[in-house]
């Protein structure tokens, strides 16, 4: 087991050290994320939105229903922890 | 109200979950009649986009206004506005079965619970078929993960505890590769829309981040559709959970898990990189005949009815990974079509199992001997899906088989196309094996008598038979469903 | 559990504070750092502080299960319920901007966003806290 | 030489320790056999991927994506992988949460907690 384990986490881990060279540097302002959606985000929450917090305007209203998708996912894990857990009870 | 249908297709079953909490609160009978209520209601609204969608073209719904890159998008394009309607008519059916399957499986106190997460399963799935964004596709995928943790353990038996803990850990496995793999192409392209990623990925396509991206995607998703090597949550997973639920994910989350793989491979990375660029489609081939001939080996091995369902289903999805290896057009329209048709037919033969599990308490194939004496329709519905299983002509099964063949002769794959004709004679072997059993086998011979059992329940024999005559009608007017299945296997290729 | 006076004064005096702060968390979304889950989990660890301090049953006292599913589902309705005003005012779902425009008010869209900050933090507050009561619960007195 | 080491580690050395981070959780996830390392096997790998996001959200010399007052002539970082580590991040949770309730359940139904002996006593019932 602990040699299988060892092979599968080598096998994922020299994909992942394969990835590193393309990667662009820390903090690197040129990196095509910052500089394609990030930039747009940040030029554009203050005139379309006009509240400070970048992050929770694309999180609310932007991104609004992978927000909507997450609370969800929150209420279901309650659900299920009620339906594995509780004994008696309504639910 | 027809422009907004997308979003409803989300939005009002979450607040039609919600109710079934709220109305089970005050009174356990509401749960599943909102539950059947909103899924009908989900179905006909799938079938007004797909016949939107054929008449009109791809439809897009930007959410909050914001076009995309910024906001999030659903689009229902011939593709997926196929898949969306065959998902929702096997929950439709589904349901219908359910009721009095979770009725003697389920305590009652657990029945709300199970219907919310029921209907956020099924909404979850809607979600991860229409999104446009790949990072709305993964919180859709856990919603639904979730919640079928939660489902297969929801019969409280002792074993389905670790059948499910077991599939939690591969499934968070999958979720961290997938949620690497988009974070990876964030970092090479900067967007996340899944269009804008197949516009801006060609200029990348030989960075190591791309071919990293690619890779965890395909290995998420792979343990997700549960292709070969990495079945190992499948076999436990759906024989431990209630019959139900072994319905809803061997069918429909299945199904879905395939389709987001498609859509990953074939329109965010397109056929050009999976063949020229980083040629995978060879390797991906070469396992899925594994799987066929591997998947059907272990279940003539079994002797449960239900896990031998479940490595059947290993089986039939490498069918569905052979089209996606062969990549050409004829041998997607079989893949599509064995899409559809294998979630018929086996969702049509986990029903029975899973009558024969209401009446008899058991799916041991030594217990149930002689049971078609008892049980003649579920096991005439058995032997029409099987039939289509194995690919006898005219039957659904057949077809795509026949289409796959076709493909891969055209691609030139001589090998593989025999070894589908193998998959099939193997088929045979296990299916034939539950038939004799059921028609054949005496159990007077025995000096322990089976159960006394009868027919089931009319609203778990009307679906039952209702997906079996599918089998044979969808076979006999192919053509039909080739209108739906033509375009979308162009739409995939790249063509309009 | 050997009631712990030092344990249980504190947690008198936290208990509060934890929560003033969470529900400034919540709303302070809009204007710096804060937001609607940050905010609803800090307020559901109040609770936990209570289950460590007082027991189970101080907290069901005071949150029992009926209200946490009254809450749970009351957060996600606002945040739904807006997104399908949105569509009856016209827009597209979640289209805040759509109800600013008819109503007329200024700066509504951030009001908005508050207001489906405050409907996460209640179901997040919610949900946390009927996970927490399940953990901990071992002899299924639960009502 | 040493620029290539620079190159590929120094400038790069958030993706060193996102991946190493990632590649302890994944063994623990798989090789331990106790069924609650193994959840905390899972929550490291999560974590390294969180990192893994926030990292390459970083701009050199980039404050907070907080717009500071009008006049104040300010880099930001990149929001966006923030927002969605924050759903990562609740979907994390719920996973921790689903996963901790089977193993209470599996440790009442058998009262072992781990595998080599849970496979053991689930053959042998």
């Amino acid at each position: 087991m602990k040699v299988k384990a060892l092979l599968a986490v080598l096998f994922i881990g020299i994909i992942l050290f394969w990835t590193v060279e393309d990667m662009p540097a820390f903090g690197d302002p040129q990196a095509p994320a910052t500089q394609y959606t990030g930039k747009l985000y940040v030029e554009s929450v203050l005139p379309d939105i006009g509240i400070d917090n970048i992050v929770t305007a694309i999180l609310a209203s932007y991104r609004g229903f992978d927000t909507l998708g997450e609370v969800v996912v929150i209420f279901t894990a309650g659900i299920s922890v009620t339906l594995l857990l509780r004994r008696g009870g309504r639910l | 109200m027809i422009d907004h249908l997308p979003v409803l297709l989300i939005a009002v079953p979450i607040l039609s979950a919600l109710l079934i909490l709220l109305a089970g609160w005050y009174d356990r009978r509401f749960c599943y009649p909102i539950s059947l209520i909103t899924i009908l209601l989900q179905f006909g609204a799938a079938i007004a986009i797909l016949l939107e969608v054929m008449r009109e073209g791809t439809i897009r719904y930007h959410l909050g206004g914001w076009a995309p890159p910024l906001g999030i998008e659903l689009v229902i394009d011939s593709f997926n506005g196929f898949i969306l309607a065959v998902i929702l008519f096997l929950s439709a059916a589904t349901v219908v079965y359910a009721r009095r399957s979770v009725e003697k499986e389920i305590d009652p106190e657990k029945r709300i619970s199970f219907y919310v997460l029921f209907q956020l399963l099924v909404t979850g799935l809607v979600g991860m078929t229409i999104t446009g964004d790949i990072f709305n596709l993964y919180v859709f995928l856990e919603i639904s993960s979730i919640a079928t943790y939660t489902l297969i353990a929801s019969a409280r038996r002792p074993r389905s505890y670790v059948a499910s803990f077991n599939y939690l850990v591969l499934g968070s496995i999958a979720a961290g590769f997938i949620l690497l793999g988009i974070g990876n192409l964030y970092v090479a392209t900067g967007t996340l829309n899944m269009a804008d990623l197949a516009l801006l990925l060609p200029a990348s396509y030989g960075l190591a981040t791309v071919h990293t991206a690619f890779l965890f995607l395909l290995i998420g998703f792979s343990i997700k559709v549960a292709f070969f090597p990495l079945h190992l949550w499948l076999p436990d997973a759906y024989t431990e959970a209630p019959s139900a639920v072994t319905v809803l994910i061997s069918t429909v989350m299945a199904k879905v898990s395939v389709y987001a793989l498609f859509r990953i491979v074939f329109t965010v990375f397109t056929t050009a990189y999976v063949i020229d660029t980083f040629a995978v489609t060879g390797f991906i081939l070469f396992i899925a005949t594994v799987a066929i001939i591997a998947g059907a080996v272990l279940a003539i091995a079994q002797n449960d009815l239900k896990r031998m369902l479940a490595y059947s289903s290993i089986s039939q999805i490498g069918y569905i990974m052979f089209a996606l290896g062969v990549a050409n057009q004829l041998a997607l329209e079989g893949g599509l079509l064995h899409i559809l048709g294998h979630a018929v037919m086996k969702g049509c033969l986990f029903m029975v199992a899973g009558l024969i599990i209401y009446r008899m308490g058991t799916s041991q194939l030594s217990d149930l001997k002689g049971v078609a004496k008892t049980m003649p329709i579920s096991c005439a519905a058995f032997a029409l899906a099987g039939a289509s299983m194995i690919g006898i002509p005219p039957t659904i099964g057949f077809m795509s088989k026949y289409y796959l063949v076709l493909g891969a002769f055209e691609a030139g794959q001589w090998i593989y196309a025999a070894v589908l004709l193998v998959g099939s004679l193997l088929a045979a072997g296990y299916i034939w094996r539950f038939i004799e059993i059921a028609y054949f086998g005496d159990h007077h011979s025995e000096d322990r008598r089976p159960a006394p059992a009868r027919e089931g329940p009319v609203s778990m024999l009307v679906p039952m038979v209702a997906l079996a005559l599918l089998c044979l009608f969808l076979g006999v007017f192919v053509e039909v469903v080739m209108e739906a299945v033509r375009p979308a296997a162009m739409l995939l290729l790249g063509g309009a | 559990m050997r009631e712990n006076v030092v344990i249980r004064t504190v947690s008198r005096l936290a208990v509060p504070f934890i929560q003033v702060f969470a529900l400034y968390v919540i709303v302070h979304g809009a204007l710096g750092a804060g937001g609607g889950f940050q905010g609803g989990v800090a307020f559901a660890s109040s609770f936990i502080l209570m289950i460590v301090a007082f027991g189970l049953a101080s907290v069901r006292k005071r949150l029992s299960n009926k209200w946490i599913v009254v809450y749970s589902v009351l957060g996600i309705t606002i945040y739904a319920g807006i997104g399908l005003l949105c569509l009856f005012m016209g827009g597209n779902y979640l289209e805040y901007g759509v109800i600013e425009a008819i109503l007329g008010i200024p700066h509504l869209h951030g009001y908005l966003l508050d207001a489906v900050e405050i409907g996460i933090g209640i179901t997040v507050m919610a949900v946390m806290t009927s996970i927490l009561c399940d953990m901990a619960d071992k002899g299924g007195e639960s009502s | 030489m040493i620029e290539a080491f620079y190159e590929l580690f120094l400038s790069r050395y958030n993706y060193w320790m996102a991946i190493i981070l990632m590649l302890i959780g994944l063994y623990a996830l798989i090789a331990k056999q106790n069924l609650v390392k193994k959840l905390i096997g899972l929550n490291i790998f999560q974590t390294a991927i969180f990192l893994f996001y926030i990292s390459f959200a970083e701009v050199q010399g980039g404050t907070a994506p907080i717009y500071l007052p009008e006049g104040v002539d300010a880099l930001y970082v990149n929001p966006l992988p923030h927002v969605l580590i924050l759903t990562a991040i609740v979907v994390g949770v719920s996973v921790t949460a689903v996963g901790l309730s089977l193993i209470v359940r599996i440790y009442e139904e058998y009262g072992v907690i781990d595998e080599d002996d849970l496979m053991q006593v689930v053959r042998g019932r």
